[in-house]
């Protein structure tokens, strides 16, 4: 036994291999956490909206997403006659491996990431740079004019807004003095503040940016059912939209964890110097022995007994790992990959929760709120930062 | 096989270079010329950043960066001129824009 | 990949709908468009024409009743009051005070529920989401009351010529009650959401604008035509039914852009409110139906009656030649009118506006295709 | 080093490779997408000679930025009349072979001084904090050619925009 172990670290030890398994983890797991975002999208909206949102598959919905990925991969794979097929093909693919490659940089936690380059954060930039493509050649390669209008439509919004964001990024990089993603942590760790506290006006651009950026509502032009049916996926049906799918929601949480990187700490918890905080490091044990004591409340209250079973089961599976928490070297290996994921699940909620109470802006107000505010207030933010800096 | 050396990265960009030039020499279709002028400078920052790596000298890779700014520029630029010449002429083809004055 | 591209012409034409969510129905509009902006409109409908008018002379005085909820099918109480009262006016019946009470409580929480279904779809077009769930919950409380009345929720019938043919029900008074202490704080709710959003300004504000001149010309009416600045209300001005006996005010806006429609019709919510409160607290005791003959045969002779539906000026022209089918109906259905006015207000803006706009007019292609 | 030169050859070909079907496409799409191609492998490339941030900026310049303005105006201008016409001019046979006589004479003289050329022993040392490396040369020794590349741009984009505008 204790062989194996110790033929397994040596494995372990070998330059590619652990990042190769954490590249397989996030790939596998991703759809799945994307599914869930989409439910937990949908249940915040049905909440908003004085409403119960999905409630038959699985006790509350829990079962949703796999049903939704069952229907979406069966559904009929459509390809217009006209259409360019290549690139219709091809598009929603470069979309998706555009956002998950730039996973590839992310900080989960202080040992689960894949790789830290000395160029970070400019390659998750870069990256996402391409996915605009995926959208302009799905809209053109339809063929059809909703389509290509909301592809033109989507990629001046994305190219308008990165530079907003780019520059809104840049104000957090000049206080940490780096691109790598953990370095920019760590920056935070010893300088005893979130940057967000440095930087409040550029987190503030950043989040509208992110938002333009990732097309959400208010800025969901592209997508403004009520002007042009559904943007450039039009045309897109079954898998090939799902793609699409994956790669809005993957954008999100690509998004959120630069916001989180860059400005709330990655994943170091509140305060983490503060040593009488310590308690807080019991986080994760607790916050999963309360959703275990939540899913228990719900079992009882089921009416039909397949419901109680699995609301039961939850309820065990969220205590044990609750349990497991609370031994101390398990407790220190998912701190940070706890606090990092809880800060992703609020900003998320903050996507959703804004998306659910603004109207949407017109064209020519989304541009003009980039160009006329968004990109001079960014650049304003770099140059007091730089005075500052200089004179401090 | 013999290691690769900047020899080989001066192979690579004199085909790509090639290509580049054969793409605007021969083509009608303005676009795709100026495509090809890409692929031109592709070319020379690939030399740039294998000279850089060959002296151990940053300035290679400093002047790749000069080499993008102009890229950016010179898009920016020939795409404006094929709006404006599209709009008035009709027509994105090399060999049929040969009046000075229309 | 469209035919003509983008730039080698100045002007396009597209085409929105019939079949385009945001059209409010089987509305088709052409627009002309230099860009995203707009030059001009071409409305096209007929989609939903059922010939109406056309029904109305083989039928019946009585039998033609039900088919006027069809028009205005969010409005449909109001549509059957104008047609009572016009056949009424023929008749030279008056109804029996409580009957004109319930049926201004009635039209009233209609109109509460026809502007509730216009907030919804008016936001929605505009991209908030959300209001829709909420003014349809309240909607469907307004719902219920029509359903425990006359069993029916949407096409009610709920009047017939001469008065009611059903007494309220037990527990009315106390619903409709229940219904106006709830309703102002959720009335809150929606302009929580709406009144004060930057965004929500930003695209309403200056959108859409239609002066009081252009107004008149128009002929529109409703909240459209008050928005624009002028105090006209047929509720005041012709009063019928039980409205001369209750304080309420008209709304009025100044600017006649898309947000004083917004403003007039949510101030309207609350004038509605204070009349179904005035009225429903002193509803007289009597009978519901005044003496009317079995069969209807109004003497020979014209009458025009309008009300002011949500929607604005309803009117029947019904002339009888002494029969027991109208000789001729002819209806001015408000939507159809003020739809004209689309295209004054739309032009010099943005494709996007267009929604919002039609949206504002707050038609119902029932009523304009009839 | 195998693997090392291996990545090299994969990558000359992806950039070759683009770079042909760049230019024989008949479709401008087609072109721009096979240009993508081609930036990617070079952008491997710079990888592979460890200038990381010129590989960052080369994706997020080149690909995020000049191919997708490429995009826009291939769709903005109407291509499909071009896509059927004939594609190259009448002088490509001169053109051809102008360009493989130059190509015989620069790689005659690069194939005569191949063993002149090796990397330098250091150079992983010295791209170790690339991004500083950079920052430091551009900010320090050519500041004055960074300026004026910044002008550049400006005239650019006031060009672009004078050209490409209806009424001024």
């Amino acid at each position: 036994m204790a062989e194996l172990l110790a033929t397994i670290e040596s494995y372990l030890q070998l330059p590619y291999v652990l990042p190769t398994l954490y590249i397989v983890i996030i790939i596998a797991v991703f759809p799945l956490i994307a599914g869930y975002i989409v439910l937990l999208e949908r249940k915040v909206m049905a909440d908003i909206q004085a409403r119960l949102g999905p409630m038959r598959v699985g006790p509350h919905g829990l079962l949703q997403p796999l049903a939704d990925a069952v229907k979406l991969l069966l559904k009929e794979d459509l390809i217009p006659a006209k259409a360019d097929w290549l690139l219709f093909w091809l598009a929603p693919v470069i979309s998706v491996v555009a956002a998950l490659v730039a996973f590839s940089v992310v900080p989960f936690s202080d040992w689960f990431f894949i790789t830290d380059t000395n160029i970070g954060l400019l390659f998750i930039l870069s990256i996402s740079s391409v996915g605009i493509l995926g959208i302009i050649l799905g809209g053109w390669s339809s063929n059809s004019s909703y389509p290509l209008l909301g592809a033109l439509r989507s990629t001046a919004q994305m190219v308008s807004y990165e530079v907003a964001l780019g520059f809104a990024i840049i104000g957090g990089l000049m206080v940490a003095g780096t691109l790598s993603m953990q370095e920019i942590v760590r920056a935070q760790q010893e300088q005893h503040v979130w940057f967000i506290f440095y930087q409040p006006l550029a987190f503030c651009i950043y989040a509208v940016a992110a938002m333009a950026e990732t097309n959400r509502s208010p800025f969901d032009m592209p997508e403004a059912e009520s002007e042009i049916v559904a943007g450039y996926h039009t045309e897109y049906s079954g898998f090939r939209f799902s793609l699409y799918f994956l790669a809005e929601y993957t954008n999100i949480v690509i998004v959120s964890s630069i916001a989180i990187t860059l400005f709330l700490g990655g994943w170091l918890r509140p305060f983490p110097n503060v040593e009488w905080l310590d308690f807080l490091n019991y986080c994760p044990a607790v916050a999963m022995l309360a959703i275990a004591a939540m899913s228990f409340l719900g079992a009882v209250r089921e009416k039909r007994w397949m419901e109680q079973v699995g609301m039961g089961g939850l309820g065990a599976v969220f205590a044990l790992l609750g349990l497991l928490f609370l031994l101390p070297p398990v407790l220190t290996a998912v701190q940070g990959l706890f606090w990092f994921l809880l800060k992703v699940f609020l900003i998320v909620y903050g996507f959703i929760w804004i998306r659910f109470t603004f109207p949407r802006y017109r064209y020519d107000q989304l541009m003009k709120l980039g160009w006329h505010w968004l990109i001079p207030l960014a650049i304003a933010n770099i140059i007091v930062t730089g005075i500052v800096m200089v004179l401090l | 096989m013999p290691p690769v050396t900047p020899v080989h990265y001066l192979f690579l960009s004199m085909a790509l270079f090639t290509i580049g030039v054969i793409g605007v020499l021969t083509r009608r279709n303005v676009i795709i010329i100026l495509i090809s002028i890409e692929l031109i400078f592709n070319a020379v920052n690939i030399n740039l950043v294998a000279f850089s790596s060959q002296f151990a000298s940053i300035s290679g890779q400093t002047f790749a960066i000069f080499v993008i700014v102009a890229a950016a520029a010179e898009a920016a630029v020939g795409l404006g001129i094929i709006i404006a010449l599209f709009r008035n002429k009709e027509t994105v083809n090399a060999d049929e824009i040969d009046l000075m004055k229309w | 990949m469209p035919d003509k591209t983008f730039l080698d012409t100045n002007e396009i034409v597209i085409n929105m709908g019939p079949q385009h969510p945001s059209t409010h129905g089987v509305l088709r509009v052409i627009l002309k468009l230099d860009g995203e902006k707009v030059l001009g409109t071409e409305c096209i409908i007929g989609y939903l024409h059922r010939g109406v008018e056309k029904i109305a002379e083989n039928r019946t005085y009585t039998m033609f009743n039900p088919y006027v909820d069809r028009m205005d099918y969010v409005a449909a109480v109001s549509n059957g009051l104008g047609y009572c009262e016009a056949v009424e006016k023929l008749l030279n019946v008056q109804a029996p005070p409580r009957a004109q009470y319930v049926r201004t409580i009635l039209t009233e929480l209609n109109r509460i529920s026809s502007h509730l279904l216009w907030l919804g779809t008016h936001a929605l077009d505009i991209g908030a989401i959300t209001p829709l769930f909420y003014t349809f919950r309240e909607r469907e409380e307004v719902l219920k009351i029509f359903e425990a009345y006359c069993g029916a929720r949407l096409t009610t019938h709920a009047f017939r010529i001469g008065g009611l043919q059903y007494e309220t029900y037990d527990g009315f008074e106390e619903q409709v009650k229940a219904f106006c202490n709830i309703f102002p704080a959720k009335l809150g709710e929606y302009e929580a959401l709406l009144t004060g959003n930057r965004i929500w300004l930003g695209r309403t504000k200056g959108v859409g604008v239609l002066n009081t001149a252009e107004a008149i010309d128009l002929g529109v009416t409703g909240p459209v035509l008050r928005a624009s600045g002028l105090k006209w209300d047929i509720r005041k001005a012709q009063p019928y039914a039980a409205y001369e006996e209750f304080d309420f005010d008209i709304p009025v806006g100044e600017n006649g852009d898309t947000f004083d429609r917004y403003v007039v019709r949510m101030e309207e919510m609350r004038q509605s409110l204070r009349i179904i409160e005035q009225a429903v607290g002193r509803i007289p005791e009597g009978p519901v139906m005044a003496k009317v003959p079995k069969i209807i045969k109004p003497p020979a002779g014209e009458v025009y009656h309008s009300i002011e539906a949500p929607k604005g000026e309803l009117g029947y022209f019904v002339v009888s030649d002494g029969s027991t089918q109208p000789y001729r109906v002819r209806i001015r259905p408000p939507s159809f009118v003020n739809l004209q006015a689309l295209d004054r207000m739309v032009r010099g803006h943005l494709v996007a506006d267009v929604v919002a706009i039609i949206g504002t007019i707050d038609i119902v292609l029932g009523e304009v295709d009839r | 080093m195998v693997l090392h030169d291996f990545f090299f050859y994969i990558l000359a070909a992806i950039i070759l490779g683009g770079g042909i079907l760049t230019i024989t496409r008949r479709n401008a799409v087609h072109s721009a997408i096979f240009l993508v191609m081609t930036l990617i492998g070079v952008a491997g490339l710079f990888l592979h000679l460890q200038a990381e941030f010129l590989a960052a900026v080369q994706v997020f310049l080149y690909v995020g930025g000049i191919t997708v303005l490429f995009l826009f105006v291939i769709m903005l201008v109407n291509l499909d009349e071009a896509a059927k016409q004939r594609q190259f001019n009448r002088q490509w046979g001169l053109a051809l072979g102008c360009v493989l006589l130059l190509v015989a004479e620069v790689g005659y003289f690069l194939y005569q001084g191949r063993d002149s050329f090796s990397f330098a022993e250091s150079s992983g040392v010295l791209l170790q904090n690339n991004t500083q490396a950079i920052a430091m040369s551009l900010y320090g020794d050519y500041l004055l050619p960074f300026e004026i590349a910044s002008l550049l741009l400006l005239v650019a984009i006031i060009g672009a925009v004078v050209m490409a505008k209806k009424q001024i």
